[in-house]
């Protein structure tokens, strides 16, 4: 009994938010939780940087890279659906055009529109003067 | 003296090699004479079987055995060598209850037989499986399907085409 | 005006409307028929107070869950998510309505109706207030316990039809325990019967009104403490709540005895459970906390003070039950037949025979 | 009377097998004759993948072994790598890994406390529980972007430093934890209930426990203190003062209780690991790095080559993760890509012993002496 007394009283403590026991929930979808910079998320291409050297696809793990041609230069495509976000083609890219963004909702209907061409990957860098 | 010296000293007939893997000793051991060693092994306090790994090479198969004594902080590794075709070897089952699920998974991975083990079944893969993934020869191209049979049990079959299986 | 039929006749003379309404059916001898109407008025309305406090109970759940976890609970769907029963119930109406295939179909159909009653039932003779109530039974405590014993015969058809084993072990524990814990239920109660002589509710609570040293309210708990937690811990069991939750015991039996139930059959299930915790709550206040007595605010009717009273005593009882719920794991389904058998009864006799000398005595 | 006796499918889908196990329970009433395992369900065939990737390609695979603590897993693949190699990690990349590893145990064990009285039946331990392991996931994701799977700890070192605001951060938690242990403390150790379903249950004694390899908690619980950490120091927790924690009921209370000490111990750890870390580089450049590429800013500290290719060789590394002894076996035939990699997960090893402790309980007990026995399907099937 005076365990259960004891139980009692830290739960009651939360009820009442006594002394640092803050709700602690976050509204998704109505609010965000701040995502740190090294969020890895969906990836994006440096327009200008990226040579279409492949590095990215030999290095990742599960062949979710392709490099596909985009206009006239060639790129990678990521199939979502099979990347492990394990960053590796962050890594490895010797021109640092990859990088990882904060977009983590990425669910879709079909397996076909998890495949991510350069159309949507591509950015462009600003460049600093 | 380490521990794979010791052993050799106390079965100079069973123990064909001695050496090092990485920084444990390692003592390779005839198969005939694995359980006499095992035994003698737990006798010089290696209380602990840590691990059962089966390797699959082009020739033969091995059975490592990663023991560890509490008492003494020691490691001791024992291998044997199998024939590739027909790996056969005694179960540890008498002497670390451990073994158990250890042996059946290498059986069941790797293909290894423990002769004397109480009930030397799958464990990770489904009973009826073709083949020991972790063999080298193991197909890796025919697809295998796992369907639940009419009384509940795991039923394998290649033919896949009438899963519910969007391609 | 002692129920709430002569409360209604009350009101509509005073209104000036009654003998109106009764020359209506006089003439062709009819009387019977507007009885019968104001009973069905009133019963319509009693069901539909059950119907939102089921629904304000699993809302109220909710959030006490969440507070206790540092949570808010439903935030969506109204404010403060207080839509979220109605979106549950369109939910579970929308449900496809499954039986097993080898269910016994009339039977599994059956089982969650018969729950659903006997929660209803125990309602008739509680008085939610000064007059508010629907028939005071002169066997109401009994009544009220022996339509609470109904209940597990549903769990037990439930359990036994569904064909599955988890609902049958579920099903038997429900059994197991209920009877076990009817008994110092019924035996904590009676030691109350003894100070009143009478197993009429009304009589009970009125046997609570005034005061000792014009502070300590005259209820029961303070002269039957013993007995007050005998009836509290039992009826907890009753309800089938954590720490006594075997007919469900999800993370044992999946859902317990209503395992295959979906759809609208499984709302029954939900309504009736908690019908049946609200119910319980209410009789405990009724037995042991005074019922509907409370200070008399000059220029309120006593029938709507008693009301308010009688629902807060009610909901903090209901809250202590959530409140226990978050705090204490699920006991053994053994060890709680022990406590059962081997603690509780015998206590609850000793203090039945304790209570019985001391009024013989005369010193209490 | 005759009495039939009742089989009953526990699982691959229930509530408390913690994922897809199942048991086939053999039932006289409501007392377990006889309990049987059946795994497999989550079978990724991890040690094949193993064989069929480069030893950096393996490296994100070992984080969903068991996913509720993935840095102990990266640790042990890459300590192999390193033993075999021969690969030297600067100081501060060691105190970054012990850091995040214990800060891991604390994750595991609030999880695994949590789920136990989930099963047990009081929900509010788990919510708390994820409240906390929210802001420790959060100091992981500062550190290397991911939440659960974090590919972080490398061949060499780590994939990057601290990032700024790391250790205040991590100080902050610190101090909340210390505060939420005592709560949890306050709701669990004395509830009589509890009590009730946790001792004298799943006994298991010591001989038996070793016999069984059983490791960990686990083993801590049946009175045996060994702790790889003490045994055989590995990274810098020979400089580190701590205490392995064991206590000599072997009961499911002891095992839970072992789990509590354990988390104030990792508590302790950590706040030396913070006083004392080094200011240093986080990655080696010793015979395998490469330099790093000039001209691109790289804001990656990666020198572990892409093409790496160890010496021919055997080695069986071993750890105390969170759940128990963690181990792996490389073997390298001086390719790209290792010949074998056989994991021995604690959780496999711990199940073992399972089935003969719960003979002649109940399925209540066989819930409780499970979830004392915290595994992870992941790890399990591999």
């Amino acid at each position: 009994m005076p365990g259960i007394i004891k139980g009692l009283i830290v739960t009651l403590k939360h009820v009442l938010q006594i002394g640092d026991r803050p709700t602690v929930t976050v509204q998704y979808p109505y609010e965000r939780m701040k995502l740190a910079p090294r969020f890895r998320g969906l990836h994006a291409v440096d327009e200008d940087a990226c040579i279409g050297c492949g590095i990215c696809d030999t290095n990742c793990p599960n062949s979710s890279i392709k490099i596909v041609k985009h206009g006239t230069r060639w790129y990678p495509e990521v199939n979502i659906g099979m990347c492990m976000f394990c960053g590796y083609c962050v890594d490895v890219c010797p021109m640092n055009a990859m990088k990882m963004t904060g977009n983590y909702e990425l669910a879709d209907y079909t397996r076909e529109s998890l495949v991510y061409g350069p159309d949507k990957l591509l950015f462009k860098r600003e460049v600093k003067q | 003296m380490n521990a794979a010296e010791e052993l050799k000293k106390a079965l100079p007939d069973a123990v064909t090699k001695i050496g090092m893997q990485c920084n444990k000793p390692e003592a390779t051991v005839k198969k005939e004479d694995l359980l006499d060693a095992a035994a003698k092994a737990q006798e010089l306090g290696f209380d602990q079987l840590s691990v059962i790994t089966g390797v699959d090479y082009e020739d033969r198969v091995e059975v490592i055995y990663n023991l560890f004594s509490y008492e003494n902080k020691h490691n001791l590794v024992l291998k044997v060598i199998l024939d590739h075709d027909n790996p056969e070897v005694d179960s540890l089952t008498t002497l670390w209850k451990g073994a158990d699920w250890l042996e059946r998974e290498t059986y069941d991975l790797v293909g290894i037989k423990f002769t004397g083990h109480p009930n030397l079944t799958r464990i990770l893969l489904p009973e009826g499986w073709n083949g020991h993934p972790l063999r080298k020869d193991y197909d890796m191209e025919t697809e295998q399907f796992v369907t639940i049979g009419e009384d509940g049990d795991d039923v394998v079959s290649t033919d896949g085409s009438n899963l519910l299986r969007r391609k | 005006m002692t129920n709430a039929y002569e409360l209604i006749i009350n009101i509509l003379t005073a209104l000036g409307v009654y003998d109106m309404i009764l020359d209506m059916f006089k003439p062709s001898g009819t009387e019977f028929v507007l009885k019968l109407i104001i009973v069905v008025i009133e019963l319509a309305v009693l069901f539909a107070f059950v119907l939102v406090t089921v629904m304000f109970l699993t809302w109220m759940e909710r959030k006490v869950v969440a507070m206790v976890q540092s949570r808010y609970g439903p935030m969506v769907t109204g404010p403060r998510g207080l839509l979220q029963p109605v979106m549950d119930g369109v939910k579970l109406i929308g449900k496809e309505d499954i039986v097993p295939a080898k269910a016994d179909k009339f039977v599994f159909n059956l089982a969650p109706y018969l729950a659903f009653v006997p929660a209803l039932l125990v309602f008739i003779p509680l008085p939610f207030g000064e007059s508010l109530i629907i028939s005071d039974l002169r066997v109401g405590l009994l009544y009220i316990i022996a339509i609470s014993a109904l209940t597990p015969i549903s769990i037990l058809l439930a359990g036994w039809a569904s064909n599955n084993k988890y609902t049958l072990m579920g099903a038997m524990r429900a059994v197991a325990q209920d009877i076990s814990y009817t008994i110092p239920l019924a035996l904590a109660a009676i030691t109350v019967v003894m100070f009143t002589g009478s197993l009429s509710t009304v009589d009970i609570v009125s046997a609570q009104s005034g005061t000792w040293f014009g502070i300590i309210p005259k209820w029961f708990i303070f002269i039957q403490p013993l007995g007050f937690l005998l009836f509290l811990i039992a009826s907890i069991a009753e309800m089938g709540r954590i720490p006594f939750d075997f007919q469900e015991s999800e993370s044992e039996l999946v859902a317990g005895f209503f395992t295959e139930y979906s759809g609208m059959k499984f709302a029954m299930y939900f309504l009736a459970e908690y019908a049946h915790l609200f119910a319980v709550s209410g009789i405990l206040v009724t037995i042991f906390l005074g019922g509907w007595n409370g200070p008399v605010l000059p220029g309120i009717p006593v029938v709507i003070t008693s009301l308010v009273y009688f629902l807060l005593k009610t909901y903090a009882v209901v809250f202590f039950a959530m409140w226990l719920r978050d705090t204490v794991p699920r006991m053994r389904i053994d060890q709680l037949l022990n406590i059962g058998w081997k603690i509780m009864i015998p206590l609850a006799l000793l203090n039945l025979l304790v209570t019985g000398f001391l009024i013989t005595a005369g010193v209490i | 009377m005759q009495t039939d006796e009742l089989l009953i499918n526990m699982g691959p889908v229930h509530p408390s097998t913690h994922g897809v196990l199942r048991f086939k329970l053999r039932m006289d009433g409501e007392i377990i004759k006889d309990c049987q395992l059946v795994l497999g369900y989550l079978h990724r065939g991890t040690e094949k993948l193993g064989e069929m990737k480069t030893y950096q390609q393996v490296l994100p695979y070992t984080d969903r072994l068991d996913y509720i603590s993935a840095f102990p897993n990266n640790y042990c693949y890459v300590k192999a790598i390193e033993e075999l190699a021969g690969i030297e990690v600067p100081l501060r990349a060691e105190y970054i890994r012990v850091l995040v590893m214990e800060l891991n145990r604390i994750v595991n064990h609030i999880v695994s406390i949590g789920s136990l009285l989930m099963d047990l039946g009081a929900a509010t331990m788990i919510m708390w529980g994820f409240r906390e392991r929210e802001k420790a996931l959060q100091l992981f994701e500062m550190l290397c972007g991911a939440r659960m799977t974090f590919n972080y700890i490398k061949p060499g070192g780590v994939r990057e430093d601290l990032p700024e605001g790391f250790i205040p951060k991590l100080n902050e938690f610190l101090e909340e934890m210390e505060m939420r242990i005592k709560d949890y403390e306050q709701l669990i150790n004395s509830n009589e209930i509890f009590l009730m379903r946790m001792n004298g249950i799943g006994v298991i004694s010591a001989k038996d426990a070793i016999n069984h390899g059983l490791t960990g908690p686990t083993l801590r619980g049946s009175g045996v203190n060994h702790d790889l950490r003490k045994l055989e120091p590995y990274s810098i927790y020979h400089d580190l003062d701590f205490k392995a924690c064991s206590r000599p009921e072997g009961d499911s209370y002891a095992r839970y209780m072992v789990r509590i000490d354990e988390m104030w111990e990792s508590l302790h750890i950590l706040r030396q690991v913070v006083d004392t870390m080094p200011e240093a580089k986080v990655i080696s450049t010793s015979k395998y790095g490469v330099a790093p590429m000039t001209g691109v800013p790289s804001t990656v500290s990666t020198y572990f080559p892409r093409i790496f290719t160890p010496p021919a060789g055997e080695v069986y590394t071993r750890i105390e993760a969170p759940k128990g002894e963690l181990g792996f076996y490389i073997a390298s035939d001086g390719s790209t890509k290792p010949y074998r990699v056989k994991i021995r997960s604690p959780s496999f090893c711990n199940l073992t012993a399972l089935s003969g402790m719960v003979k002649g309980l109940k399925i209540p007990d066989l819930i409780a002496a499970f979830g004392t026995m915290d595994i992870v399907l992941g790890d399990v099937d591999r």
